[in-house]
């Protein structure tokens, strides 16, 4: 199996509290990796540290072979990691489509001397993206809110958006932040589905989720954090059974 | 003493709360407990008011609770410790302890001193430049000099080392026993456990579980609810 | 009679004459009371209404920091114009004046210049204030309307356009004989200069350090300060530091008093000298016994020198119950009407329409006017000389201290 | 140039006339502290305070203490107004910050008018006379109004002091100062927080604006100036320091004089707002000057849960 | 009929600026209050150029708007990196000093301003040939910024406004948006102080106090923040009302503050009823930040 992300040592702290304590992890393509850990363990800021939002105090992260620790977020991005967020950080004032449209990785619409010179490509780069948005939709099943503001969708939607803007990103690594948070029914299917799918597509996926039953159907692995460090790792049904984990979750 | 009934809130389209009621007893220790978004800190929130659009109906000692004055409450006893070491900052810790107990005449210093040390060492420093526990520590010695008749507390143990985890939770155990009544909400189970007697486990905004804590560790599906 | 072909032309040129004419006969009622010539008027009534009035636009500062001297600059005007409508206006006709605000600022210099020209087509505009003159003259030169400058003293209003023309002499005029006075009678021999910087000051400056440098003495001392400024002790201290034995300050009655009060209490006894916008009552009431030996240059005769002065000063308390602010720039607006009615005349004798083409014309062919209250005015090219007066303030009061020609 | 003399003249001079910039300063910085808002409305409040007091001494000739009472209570009387009709209804509606900044702008606007069409624009002194006797100390001329505007800043800061310090109200300020939300976790009302700062910043105003007025004239628009260099003042002593905001006005006006000594004065002002531009751009958070308690300083500062949003950790 | 045509002349020109400005404030949610200077900049240029080398006016529009867009490009590499209301503060530091250093120098005409500005149309149809000039010029910014905030581009801007996180997250960059919005909003505010030197042929430094970029706040404001056409009708508001109350013939004294008055209550009337602005329709007050309920439901996952 290829490996998409290697992350090695990683350390960041703030002040005293220590987000990421000496953190190694792999995710090869096609796999699920499940992300598990008390409040504060560490997930998201491992998140914002693969993504670039925060700035590791020492260690390396390696994207397909590629050192991209020093890359600003946007060029993470663009050179294909693709997130959702605990707060989905939506576009609000945006319709649904729009929302998408935003979220390719080549978007000469953002270059105001393509938008004048090279009208053409960029007309091109547009449609192509609406096609890929509408087929994204659909495979959400909400193709016909296309044309809604974001804001007037159930909550559970909008996580469903959340994820599509992350997928017309078509990088190798998806990282997913809490998808099930307040998500139900229909919604709940879909999303398991959708990222199932991704995974068989050959991306690389990892996801921090509370819900167990969504990580035990969904990963084949996970790792268990607690005050920045990995604790163990394995797979979904190792973890649960473990003693130590148990005990430290609920103490029972 | 601290009465839910019928407790709905919602925002932006998300249900937060789901017709939440419960009752909390004089002097019960009471943990809430749930996983992230479940709807814990807003549950809190309610009981001094600070939560807009929330439905239903929350009162304490029969009276209901003023919406959006988060200080009437607070003098009418309902101590609420937040979530994330909430201290003033750029004051020191005794100016903080001072400043906490302006609205409550006669003074808890002593008690406070007696229940944590630290605070007493510490007196001259900047709170801002205190450790993480030790901030943690201030903010509930803080919220004890307003003399609360109903301690709520929003994940105390976040961020803590184990060993002050413990501390924290015995300093808790003995505010309780002094006949101040407790309500915990936590992520780190095991200790929570240990102190309450009674929990509560919210899921989605739902209460799933209400009953002895001895109970809940015998549940079989304990995962699915976290 | 002889205007009377005009009238029609001008009557039907466009369809919102109408509507003009009725503002504007609204404004020349209410104009006409606020000047106190409703009396008059019921007399006159008959010809107020068969005959148009013939328009003087004026801009000038109603509010903002200037309208202390723009509103009395309007009161001299309305004096000198309900003078001239009791002696039987000119030609059988009223004058009338339009007067818009100008706050002193040149933007709304040019928009109130081009209402005047554009809704009450007033041929000749009566100005002042430097930096808005300079912002009408291209109006002026453009529209082909007569620009006369009533009061501002910058140099280079001489040297702006064709159509911009000065009643008041500009600040060469009585700069230059201050500075040669203070060389010369006075025995200085080190200057300091401070000026406010901008239109009024900047130029005035420079002609006072070139003339006093030229005369043997020495400017020791050369500072601008802000206009809104309020806090000048810095400043003061370096003229300290330079130890001259003449201060002259040109600025405004804004601030020249307070500049005055913080150099008297830094303990700088030197004599101080400014320019007429110094000659105001309310700089001795600011300034007390410090402002003793404080010298001013007017370019109006005063009371002492004509005894119109004196009449018009009665007058002028008798009615506003208040002496006017800057007396020798009122004279100025008084006579400046006169000189706007001269033109008319003169325009309408010669069976001419009134434009500011024609009025332009009728300026370089009169070139001499009856000026009562500030002795007679001669156009020279595009500036006026007139005596400098100069004034000492002694135990409160400004007295004459020496006329220069 | 470098007589000693003129160098303490300056130093002296500058300094009591900084006096009015530090007053206007501390009402500035101290609403910024408590509220958290750039609240140029006071500009209006300034005026008020002015033209109240003017009032009072030119039309209704009554004594100095009269006046002095009446511009506080008029310029407070707006103040807390604001705050209850204005301010707390666009905090109501958690508006965006440029919505203060053009309302509190705008209030100024229609306040300034407002006194303009009352009073007119010529400037005003209070008293007819703006000369204040001087004596000679040690060579250096010191007038009754520098003793006056001396003495007034250092009692109304003494007293700024104590009440923050030692007063239960004056704590109330600074706990809400430091977190409004936290505050009234302990019993205390942010609302009448901000209205107490209010008044406060209203007697600030008014002893200003008396300073101001017994100098030289006033204009209705003249608060203007005033308004913008508290603003400088504020932002160079670091936001929420009010004692140090009050030093920077001190600095400022102290820079501003003796930098006649080497350039012209007209450029004064270039120096100030490029002392402004400068500071923002490379020191957001204001120079800081070196603390008094360099151990406090030195000790880590714990930042939990404040490290951006999404670091909160999951 | 003339003077009615000149007042529309600055309306046209105040057109350009208030959707200029809208643009930088309004769509890219760059809170500065330095507008009137890149006016400034692009009036005083293209004056310059047009007195001391003759250069056809086109040429010396243009080249004012060049010097604004760098300037501008200038600032904004400095204090772009700050936000909110240090931006506001710092943009205030710019425009003050700025402007000092323009009343300060000779070349500039110093206080007094430069008033020998060239004419360049001559004869009576000069002014409704310049209504014609500046009104499609005006319509043509608002069309172009129109088609910036509706295009491809535009999603780019509000998203990034939206939630500048997110945006740079899913690979755009925001630093650079940012810098181009901020240049061409500027820039066109050079070619509005070309136009405006070229009408009235006199440029001043008061004209470009800050002051005024209070009134172009307001104009963008009353008539909606980020709609196309509100600052379209706040500029026409603004502008003609004021000129309106001029033919009441009120007593001048009354005049100017009443104007004034009419006006701040007008504001503060629209600020509170209708926060949104004229335009503003459904859009809700979201121009420095997000709205409530946005806010509260980032913060509902506790």
């Amino acid at each position: 199996m290829t490996v998409v992300l290697r992350v090695e040592n990683l350390n960041k702290a703030f002040g005293g509290i220590v987000v990421a304590d000496n953190v190694n992890i792999e995710i090869s393509k096609g796999e699920i990796l499940g992300l598990i850990g008390p409040n504060g363990a560490g997930k998201t800021s491992l998140f914002n540290l693969i993504s670039g939002v925060l700035k590791p105090d020492s260690g390396h992260i390696h994207l397909n072979g590629r050192r991209i620790d020093g890359l600003p977020l946007y060029r993470r991005a663009r050179i294909g990691i693709a997130r959702t967020w605990q707060n989905m950080l939506l576009f609000t004032t945006m319709t649904v489509m729009e929302n998408l449209l935003i979220a390719p990785r080549s978007y000469p619409g953002e270059s105001i001397f393509k938008l004048t010179l090279a009208r053409e490509s960029v007309r091109q780069a547009e449609v192509e993206a609406r096609k890929r948005a509408m087929q994204i939709l659909d495979r959400v099943g909400l193709a016909g809110t296309a044309d809604a503001m974001v804001t007037d969708l159930p909550f559970g939607h909008q996580k469903l958006i959340g994820l599509s803007r992350a997928l017309m990103n078509d990088g190798d690594l998806l990282l997913l932040d809490e998808p099930m948070a307040g998500v139900e029914g229909a919604a709940y299917e879909t999303m398991q589905r959708v990222v199932r799918q991704e995974a068989e597509a050959g991306r690389a996926v990892c996801v921090v989720e509370h819900n167990v039953s969504f990580i035990k159907d969904l990963c084949t692995r996970a790792v268990f954090m607690s005050n920045g460090r990995i604790l163990q790792a394995g797979t979904v049904d190792e973890l649960l059974a473990s003693k130590v984990l148990t005990d430290l979750y609920f103490g029972v | 003493m601290l009465t839910y009934s019928n407790v709905n809130v919602n925002y932006g389209g998300l249900p937060v709360l789901r017709d939440i009621s419960f009752k909390v007893e004089e002097g019960e220790c009471v943990a809430i407990l749930g996983h992230n978004g479940a709807g814990k800190t807003t549950l809190l929130k309610c009981s001094v008011g600070d939560v807009e659009g929330a439905t239903g109906a929350v009162s304490y000692r029969g009276e209901p609770v003023v919406r959006g004055a988060v200080f009437m409450n607070s003098r009418r006893g309902i101590g609420l410790v937040p979530q994330g070491h909430n201290v003033f900052r750029q004051l020191t810790v005794r100016q903080n302890l001072g400043v906490a107990g302006l609205n409550s005449p006669g003074g808890a210093l002593d008690d406070v001193y007696r229940l944590f040390p630290v605070l007493e060492q510490r007196g001259s420093q900047i709170a801002g430049s205190l450790s993480g526990g030790q901030q943690q520590i201030l903010a509930l010695g803080m919220s004890l000099m307003t003399k609360p008749s109903i301690l709520l507390l929003d994940e105390p143990s976040t961020g803590l080392a184990p060993v002050i985890v413990n501390d924290v939770m015995d300093s808790l155990r003995q505010i309780n026993n002094s006949g101040t009544t407790v309500v915990i909400v936590e992520q780190n189970i095991p200790a929570t456990l240990k102190l309450a007697s009674r929990a509560i486990v919210l899921k989605a905004g739902r209460t799933v579980f209400d009953g002895a804590s001895r109970e809940l560790a015998r549940k079989e599906d304990l995962w699915t609810w976290f | 009679m002889l205007q009377q072909g005009s009238i029609p032309q001008h009557k039907g040129k466009a369809m919102q004459s109408k509507l003009i004419t009725a503002l504007d006969r609204r404004r020349f009622l209410q104009a006409a009371a606020a000047a106190g010539l409703s009396a008059p008027l019921a007399g006159g009534g008959a010809w107020a209404q068969s005959k148009d009035p013939l328009k003087i636009g004026v801009t000038m500062p109603l509010t903002g920091s200037q309208a202390g001297y723009g509103n009395d600059f309007v009161i001299g005007m309305r004096q000198s114009l309900k003078d001239l409508n009791d002696a039987g206006g000119v030609a059988g006709r009223p004058l009338e004046l339009i007067v818009l605000d100008t706050q002193a600022e040149p933007p709304l210099g040019i928009n109130a210049m081009n209402k005047l020209i554009n809704v009450d087509k007033a041929p000749v505009i009566l100005t002042a204030w430097s930096a808005v003159v300079k912002a009408q003259a291209p109006t002026a030169n453009r529209e082909k309307v007569l620009l006369l400058n009533t009061g501002a003293n910058a140099p280079e209003i001489a040297h702006l356009g064709d159509f911009v023309y000065t009643l008041f002499p500009l600040a060469d005029v009585d700069i230059t004989a201050l500075a040669k006075y203070t060389y010369e009678k006075l025995g200085k021999r080190k200057a300091a200069v401070l000026y406010i910087n901008n239109d009024t000051g900047i130029d005035a400056a420079k002609i006072y350090k070139d003339i006093f440098e030229k005369a043997g003495g020495q400017v020791v001392a050369y500072e601008a300060y802000d206009p809104k400024a309020t806090e000048f002790s810095g400043m003061l201290l370096k003229v300290r530091a330079a130890n001259p034995d003449m201060v002259h300050v040109h600025g405004l009655i804004t601030d020249v008093p307070m500049v005055i009060a913080q150099m008297r209490q830094l303990g700088l006894q030197q004599r101080i000298s400014s320019y007429s916008a110094g000659y105001n009552q309310k700089l001795i009431d600011q300034l007390g016994p410090a402002a003793e030996d404080f010298i001013v240059t007017s370019l109006a005769p005063g009371v002492n020198d004509n005894p119109k002065v004196t009449e018009f000063l009665e007058r002028w308390k008798k009615e506003q119950n208040r002496a006017p602010n800057g007396l020798p720039y009122i004279q100025y607006q008084y006579d400046s009407v006169l000189v706007a009615a001269q033109l008319y005349k003169h325009v309408l004798e010669k069976k001419q329409e009134p434009t500011g083409e024609t009025m332009r014309e009728a300026l370089l062919a009169v070139k001499e006017f009856d000026s009562p209250m500030t002795g007679k005015t001669v156009i020279d090219g595009h500036r006026v000389n007139k005596p400098v007066f100069l004034l000492n303030v002694e135990k409160g009061q400004f007295k004459p201290l020496a006329k220069l020609d | 140039m470098t007589d000693p003399l003129v160098l303490l003249q300056i130093l002296w001079t500058g300094a009591a006339t900084s006096a009015i910039f530090v007053l206007l300063t501390v009402a500035f910085s101290l609403t910024q502290k408590v509220t958290g808002l750039w609240n140029f409305a006071q500009a209006g409040f300034m005026g008020i305070a002015f033209y109240a007091m003017f009032y009072v001494l030119n039309d209704l000739q009554m004594p100095l203490i009269a006046a002095l009472a009446a511009g506080a209570v008029c310029a407070a009387l707006a103040a807390v107004l604001t705050e209850v009709i204005g301010l707390d209804v666009l905090r109501a509606r958690k508006s965006g910050s440029l919505m203060f900044f053009i309302f509190t702008l705008i209030l100024a606007q229609f306040i300034i008018y407002m006194l303009t069409l009352v009073f007119g624009t010529e400037p005003q002194t209070l008293y007819k006379s703006i000369m204040s006797p001087v004596r000679i100390v040690g060579g250096i001329a010191v007038s009754n109004w520098d003793l006056t505007a001396v003495a007034t800043a250092a009692t109304m800061l003494t007293l700024l002091f104590f009440f923050l310090k030692t007063t239960k109200e004056g704590q109330f300020l600074v706990a809400v100062s430091d977190n409004a939300k936290l505050a009234e976790l302990y019993g205390i009302s942010a609302k009448r927080a901000y209205r107490v700062t209010a008044v406060i910043a209203a007697l600030f105003i008014c002893a200003a604006m008396y300073l101001t007025g017994t100098r030289g004239g006033v204009t209705p628009n003249s608060p203007f100036e005033l308004v913008l260099a508290a603003t400088i003042a504020t932002l160079l002593g670091g936001m929420g320091r009010v004692f140090i905001g009050a030093m920077a006005a001190v600095i400022l006006a102290l820079i501003q004089s003796f930098s006649v000594l080497v350039i012209s004065s007209r450029w004064q002002n270039l120096l100030l707002y490029g002392f402004l531009f400068v500071t923002i751009t490379l020191f957001p958070r204001g120079i800081n000057l070196p603390r008094l308690k360099p151990k406090a300083a030195a000790s880590p500062s714990v930042t939990v849960g404040k490290p951006a949003d999404v670091t909160q950790g999951s | 009929m003339e003077y009615i045509l000149t007042i529309m002349v600055l309306i046209a020109i105040f057109v350009i600026l208030a959707s200029s400005y809208n643009l930088v404030i309004g769509y890219g949610g760059l809170a500065t209050v330095a507008h009137p200077i890149f006016y400034a900049l692009g009036a005083y240029t293209s004056a310059l150029l047009g007195i001391h080398f003759g250069l056809p006016a086109v040429v010396c529009v243009l080249a004012g708007a060049i010097v604004a867009i760098v300037a501008s490009v200038l600032l904004a590499l400095s204090a772009l990196r700050v936000a909110g209301d240090y931006l506001l503060i710092a943009s205030l530091g710019f425009q003050l000093g700025l402007l000092q250093v323009i009343k300060n120098f000779e070349f500039t005409g110093g206080p007094g301003g430069i008033s020998a500005i060239p004419n360049t149309i001559t004869g009576p149809w000069r002014t409704p040939v310049y209504l014609l000039i500046c009104g499609s010029i005006a319509a043509l910014t608002v069309w172009l910024i129109a088609r910036i905030v509706h295009g491809p581009y535009g999603r780019a801007i509000t998203a990034m406004r939206d939630e500048e996180l997110a945006f740079s997250a899913l690979g755009r960059n925001a630093m650079t948006i940012k810098v181009v919005v901020f240049a061409i909003g500027c820039g066109i505010a050079g070619i509005a102080g070309g136009l405006y030197a070229f009408y009235f042929q006199y440029v001043s430094p008061e004209q470009f106090e800050v002051l005024h970029s209070a009134a172009m706040l307001t104009m963008v404001v009353l008539g909606g923040m980020g709609t196309t056409m509100g600052p379209v009708v706040g500029a026409v508001m603004l502008i003609a009302i004021p000129q309106a109350i001029t033919f009441l013939n009120l007593p001048p004294a009354v005049m100017a503050p009443m104007q004034g008055i009419i006006f701040t209550t007008l504001v503060m009337l629209f600020l509170f009823l209708r926060p949104a602005g004229l335009v503003g329709g459904l859009s809700k007050d979201r121009m420095a930040g997000r709205t409530a309920t946005e806010k509260s439901s980032a913060g509902a996952a506790e």
